[in-house]
């Protein structure tokens, strides 16, 4: 009912100023999540949520500390089971399957910590994700190498750290740690990138340069679904926002709509 | 009946593991130290009780006092000397461990070529048992093992509950963050955590050196029992690590009942090999697989 | 003399590939095993077995001593596949303690604590191999063909996944990699690996016993990569040679009481691994000075 | 040649050489366990073989200065060939005095291969007199024992139920044979015996089920620190039977414990008060030396030596080579020895046949003789 409401908002008033995709793609759900639930033994992180993330627009995730973001990602690429509900990807569940099953379907992520392989060069770092295949070696042989090798170096390319090949994720700075993330997931041909704080602590340069990245890459037909907590960078990027709260889904829909609304912002700047 | 003597000795070997399995939970629960020279602690500590008592000819009370002063200094300058400057520069479980386990070896050997590698025990009546009733022996160190085991583990949960040190440990296992926002020092709680957990092996260490005696190696098998006793309890637990000791300890001997001594090792091993792929929180620990 | 330092150099090189074999895992995979000494063994007592009813031949002797360590290895990929970090190597010490019992009490397999004696020379391709110089040669290129081995998957896909597994294993789900499959098969190649240093130290002394396989020898090993310096391809082997140099080394000190040797010896490397955790955590042949994992 | 190479390499390593000796040296080897927790009976085979030396030195019986070179076994089998290696390969020695049936087991392939002779003063365990004609004992080995001290126990002291506790290994294996054969001849019975690992601490729940057993004797058989230990604990837990044990009780920490005294053990029987020349230079010395009385491990490596000094005497005045392979001639033209005890003679399959004694543990360090068995 409320779904088929919010559709028809969206038809009516096409793209907002502050997203930037504009397209009308966002018909499409990609990604349905229906009546998902998450009790950590009493506490429940994630309460009844049902949610669609619509092909090649970005939906952004706000609310508090602990309102059940990550949770909510976790569940989506298998790392939590749910307790209840379903998760289908592209009209499939996936609940029950395997992360690296789910990874492999399509949907990339990254994480608050990042969490790099540290002491893996960067070039490794990003041809790693290319390699899907668990055995001693890949199918292919040379030719699929030399195109792999190819995508490495325009990834590097394009996240600026072409200098930094062979350099340690460990030994990285701040902002070119958090590119590397992101070219790890570049790297992977999936169709919905999970994004949990990107740019966070990003100085501007920096900034700008993961904005042009991510929406080069949504045009390229990518769907993006992030979380963040810097409400400009999400006034910025935002086709739609789905507002978390306590582990329910309080309102999703268009930015300026849940950004204007009063009783979302209160909770959001914790006066509740 | 021999079904009851196997149980009476299981219980007094498992309050011995289950004071040493404490102390070592007591320090890997709220430092994450995975100390493996805990068993070193517990062999220092037998030596120099039977050194002091038999070598020195002091009166019983001032070897526990050495014994006691001797276990705590070592555990507290390793984790001044060793463990803190490791962890300064992104000391993972792996470096601990490896550290700790060199420290054990180290003394082992110290302790064998300043002691002597034979086996050695302390001369006392108190290890010789009575018939109590038909078939079933006690000697009044089985009881004074246990009900000091006992004594122990009230005055543990007295402190880890009603004093500001205490509960200081208790919040480091949860939340450093927050113990920094209350004021207190990880470090400081850290030292007090070693001088507490290594304070734990004394009366097993003193009782073992009365009962079945010592040998520089015996406290690598405490260590092993211990580590196996505090991940079957499951990790951090405390009330885990003393059942779970005290489980060994019994299941250990109850195994005599129908097979021989060369198996009692490896039935305590397989119990905790179990529970690392069925169970690995243990009894009571919280869910922390990888 | 030559005989002696080849007496040495084979049991250097039958050490190199089991702390070869080791590393590949403790370094590469990030699984901290302190069970190798199992594997070692039942490479040993299955070439025995094969040698002593069957034939002598190493072709036949390794491969079965392989295969009966890879089949074995499953209960280590077991834990390893369930938990990390403190759980696993107190899993794998389980193991080590389970399977010494095993050896000393599976007698028609393991001779027990007496052992296995009279284990005939290896045979290649018919040509028996018994002179120390023949046995030096024939381990040495075992050891450079495991070495080869490693080294090649550590820079495939494959060395890349355990990598990525073994820096975070979630990110590795994340990114698709099937972690049960990478992890038992490194496990399952590691200890097939070690099942060869087992079979040759097996020919080599022609006896065996429990003694061999306990768990200091899986300290021992895992000293050796820690010392030499993990996830690289040198530090096991100089691990090796150290540490197997030592004890002959220290008894031409002659000033050191005979009697003290084994402790001081032990002490030694005891010590060894203190200060290098304190000052060195990637070992003496260390690719990042000073970064420890 | 081999000796120079040596020295000149650990010199050039900075390290002093460990072997510095006349040219004119004669030298054999011994494999001890000179650490771990056996060193103790590494410090008493020592102290026999040194004190053989030095009387053969006193005399002049050789050329050259006999000298013996000990490497450490620490009771490994592995690090025994390791020490076998370099004592035959290094040192090129021909005679090498061995320890502990593990070990001797373990290097006695080495021995047969290079032509060395060993020599096993210490292992008792039966399958020894097996490991080939380079391997010679000169201790009766533990069949002959066991099968004294059952018919002393028996015939003498009127027991008849007994119990073993046993090291699960090979010595301990050869017990438990050996009393099940005997004990039935005898009209005793072995009602259980109870196995335990060589590493186990803890034997309350052996002296538990023991005492349900209700034996009138209870056999151990172990060595080292351990059977301090099952002594200890047995008598603390209540069993009061006899306690009964082979050889391996004759160490200084067993003698002198509390909770052994009254214990029976066997040795090979020697008369420490004889006249015999040889046995009484031994004992006094030894006890000038050392202020205590010998004890039979002693004198068998005392005898070892002595072995090879009469072997190599003879050798020289027949201006033949010291070579393993001269000195097996030699032992098997050779009809009787002169050795502390007696005269004695090699069976064909290198092992000497003695007499067995049955001894109480008194407290005075070598036990007290209570009867003396013949060989059978």
């Amino acid at each position: 009912m409320s779904e088929q409401l919010m559709t028809a908002q969206e038809i009516e008033k096409p793209a907002p100023g502050s997203g930037f995709t504009g397209s009308t793609d966002g018909q499409d759900v990609l990604l349905e999540i229906t009546d998902l639930s998450k009790n950590f033994g009493g506490l429940q992180a994630i309460n009844d949520v049902s949610l669609n993330l619509r092909a090649g627009i970005i939906t952004t995730l706000v609310g508090p500390n602990g309102a059940g973001k990550t949770t909510l990602f976790n569940m989506i690429t298998g790392h939590i089971s749910p307790s209840e509900g379903d998760v289908s990807w592209q009209g499939e569940s996936v609940i029950g399957q395997a992360p690296w099953r789910i990874a492999r379907a399509g949907i990339a992520r990254t994480f608050q910590d990042l969490r790099l392989f540290t002491h893996m060069t960067v070039e490794e770092n990003i041809l790693t994700m290319m390699e899907s295949g668990s055995w001693l070696w890949q199918s292919g042989g040379k030719f699929r190498k030399a195109k792999r090798l190819d995508k490495v170096n325009q990834i590097l390319e394009r996240t600026g750290l072409t200098d930094k090949r062979h350099t340690r994720a460990l030994d990285l700075a701040y902002a070119e740690r958090k590119f590397l993330s992101l070219a790890r997931i570049m790297a992977t041909d999936s169709r919905l990138w999970l994004l949990d704080e990107p740019a966070s602590g990003l100085d501007p340069n920096s900034y700008n340069l993961f904005l042009r990245l991510l929406r080069e890459e949504v045009k390229e037909g990518i769907t993006v679904c992030i979380i963040e907590h810097n409400l400009d960078i999400v006034v910025n990027i935002s086709d739609r926002i789905a507002f978390l709260d306590q582990g329910k889904l309080l309102a999703d829909g268009e930015p300026q709509a849940i950004l204007n609304d009063p009783a979302l912002a209160a909770i959001y700047f914790g006066e509740r | 009946m021999l079904f009851l003597q196997l149980l009476a000795n299981g219980l007094q070997v498992g309050a011995i593991y289950a004071l040493t399995a404490a102390g070592f939970s007591l320090i890997f629960g709220s430092t994450k130290i995975f100390h493996f020279a805990h068993g070193a602690t517990f062999a220092i500590a037998a030596y120099l009780f039977h050194f002091a008592l038999t070598g020195l000819g002091f009166h019983w009370t001032f070897a526990v006092a050495v014994a006691a002063i001797s276990a705590v200094v070592f555990g507290v300058v390793l984790d001044r000397f060793m463990y803190a400057p490791i962890q300064r520069h992104e000391g993972s479980f792996f470096t601990v461990f490896v550290a700790s386990f060199g420290v054990g070896i180290v003394v082992q050997n110290l302790l064998g070529s300043v002691f002597g590698r034979g086996f050695m025990s302390v001369p006392t009546p108190l290890s010789n048992s009575v018939e109590v009733m038909p078939g079933l022996y006690l000697s009044p160190l089985n009881g004074l093992a246990i009900g000091c085991a006992v004594i122990c583990f009230v005055a543990l949960h007295y402190f880890l509950t009603h004093t500001f040190v205490g509960k200081g440990l208790r919040a480091l296992s949860e939340n450093p963050e927050l113990v920094r926002m209350f004021g207190l020092s990880p470090r400081r709680l850290s030292t007090y955590a070693f001088a507490l957990g290594s304070l734990l092996v004394v009366p097993g260490a003193i009782f073992t050196a009365a009962g079945t005696g010592i040998n520089p190696a015996v406290g690598h098998h405490v260590m092993l029992i211990s580590l196996a006793a505090t991940i079957v309890g499951g990790i951090g637990s405390l009330r885990g690590a003393a059942c779970a000791g005290l489980l060994i300890g019994v299941a250990e001997n109850l195994a005599m009942w129908k097979l021989g001594t060369q198996w009692s090792e490896a039935i305590t091993f397989a119990i905790l090999f179990f529970f690392i792929i069925f169970k690995p929180s243990g009894f009571f620990g919280r869910a922390t697989v990888s | 003399m030559t005989a002696y330092i080849l007496n040495l150099l084979v049991l250097i090189s039958v050490y190199a590939i089991l702390s070869t074999t080791l590393n590949f895992i403790i370094g590469y995979a990030g699984i901290f095993s302190l069970a190798h000494a199992v594997f070692f063994g039942i490479g040993g007592y299955t070439a025995a077995l094969v040698a002593m009813n069957v034939t002598p031949e190493f072709f036949v002797a390794i491969p079965v001593a392989m295969a009966a360590a890879a089949v074995t290895s499953l209960l280590l990929a077991l834990p390893a596949l369930r938990v990390r970090g403190e759980y696993f190597v107190a899993a794998s010490l389980g193991l080590q303690v389970l399977a010494v019992t095993l050896f000393s009490e599976w007698k028609s397999f393991t001779g027990g604590i007496g052992g296995v004696i009279g284990i005939p020379a290896v045979e290649m391709l018919g040509y028996p191999i018994y002179k120390p110089w023949q046995f030096l040669l024939m381990s040495l290129i075992c050891l450079v063909i495991i070495i080869g081995i490693i080294r090649i998957l550590v820079h495939t896909s494959f060395g890349r996944s355990l990598k990525a597994i073994r820096d975070s294993e979630s990110a590795a789900l994340a990114s698709g990699k099937n972690v049960t499959v990478i992890k038992t098969l490194s496990v399952v190649l590691s200890s097939a690996l070690a099942a060869v240093a087992g079979a040759l130290y097996a020919f080599y002394m022609s006896f065996i016993n429990v003694q061999s396989f306990m768990l200091d020898t899986s300290v021992l090993v895992m000293a050796m990569v820690i010392i030499g310096g993990t996830a690289t391809i040198l530090g096991p082997l100089l691990g090796a040679a150290l540490l197997m140099l030592m004890p002959s080394v220290l008894t031409y000190l002659s000033f050191l009481p005979q009697t003290e040797i084994g402790s001081i010896q032990q002490i030694v490397y005891g010590m060894a691994m203190v200060l290098l955790m304190i000052f060195r955590p990637g070992g003496i042949v260390s690719s990042h000075p000073g970064g420890g994992k | 040649m081999l000796r120079k190479t040596l020295s000149s390499i650990a010199f050039a390593i900075g390290l002093a050489s460990a072997v510095s000796v006349q040219a004119e040296d004669i030298e054999i080897g011994a494999v001890f366990p000179l650490s771990g927790p056996n060193a103790t009976y590494g410090d008493i085979f020592m102290s026999g073989a040194d004190l053989a030396a030095k009387h053969i030195n006193e005399d002049g019986m050789l050329s050259g200065n006999l000298n013996i070179l000990y490497e450490d076994s620490q009771a490994l089998p592995q690090q025994g060939v390791v020490a076998m290696n370099k004592l035959v390969n290094v040192e090129g020695v021909p005679f090498v005095l061995s320890a502990f049936t593990g070990v001797s087991k373990a290097l006695s392939t080495l021995a047969q291969r290079s032509q060395t002779v060993a020599v096993n003063g210490g292992g008792v365990g039966p399958d020894l007199a097996e490991l080939g004609e380079y391997f010679w004992n000169v201790i009766p080995l533990a069949n002959n024992e066991v099968g004294a001290l059952a018919r002393y126990a028996v015939e003498d002291l009127g027991h008849k139920r007994f119990t073993l506790v046993y090291v699960d290994d090979p010595l301990g294996e050869s017990i438990l044979n050996e009393l099940e054969k005997t004990l039935p001849t005898l009209g005793a019975e072995l009602v259980e015996s109870h196995s335990i690992a060589a590493s186990a601490q803890q034997f309350s729940g052996v002296a538990a089920r023991v005492r349900s057993d209700n034996p009138d004797v209870v056999y151990v058989a172990s060595y080292g620190s351990q059977q301090l230990q099952i002594v200890k604990q047995l008598r603390d837990n209540g069993v009061k039977a006899q306690i009964a044990s082979y050889s391996a009780f004759s160490v200084p920490e067993l003698q002198s414990q509390a909770e052994a005294q009254g214990a029976l053990f066997t040795t090979q029987s020697i008369e420490w008060g004889s006249d015999d020349p040889v046995t009484k230079r031994f004992v006094d010395d030894y006890k000038a030396e050392h202020n205590k009385n010998p004890t039979s491990y002693i004198a068998n490596y005392y005898n070892a030596v002595r072995v090879f000094g009469l072997l190599a005497q003879a050798l020289e005045a027949q201006n033949k080579e010291i070579t393993g392979a001269n000195l097996l001639a030699q032992r098997k033209a050779t009809e009787t020895f002169e050795l502390v005890g007696g005269e004695v003679s090699f069976q064909d399959n290198g092992t000497l046949l003695a007499p067995i004694q049955v001894l109480e543990v008194d407290g005075s360090g070598s036990g007290k003789v209570v009867s003396v068995k013949t060989a059978e």
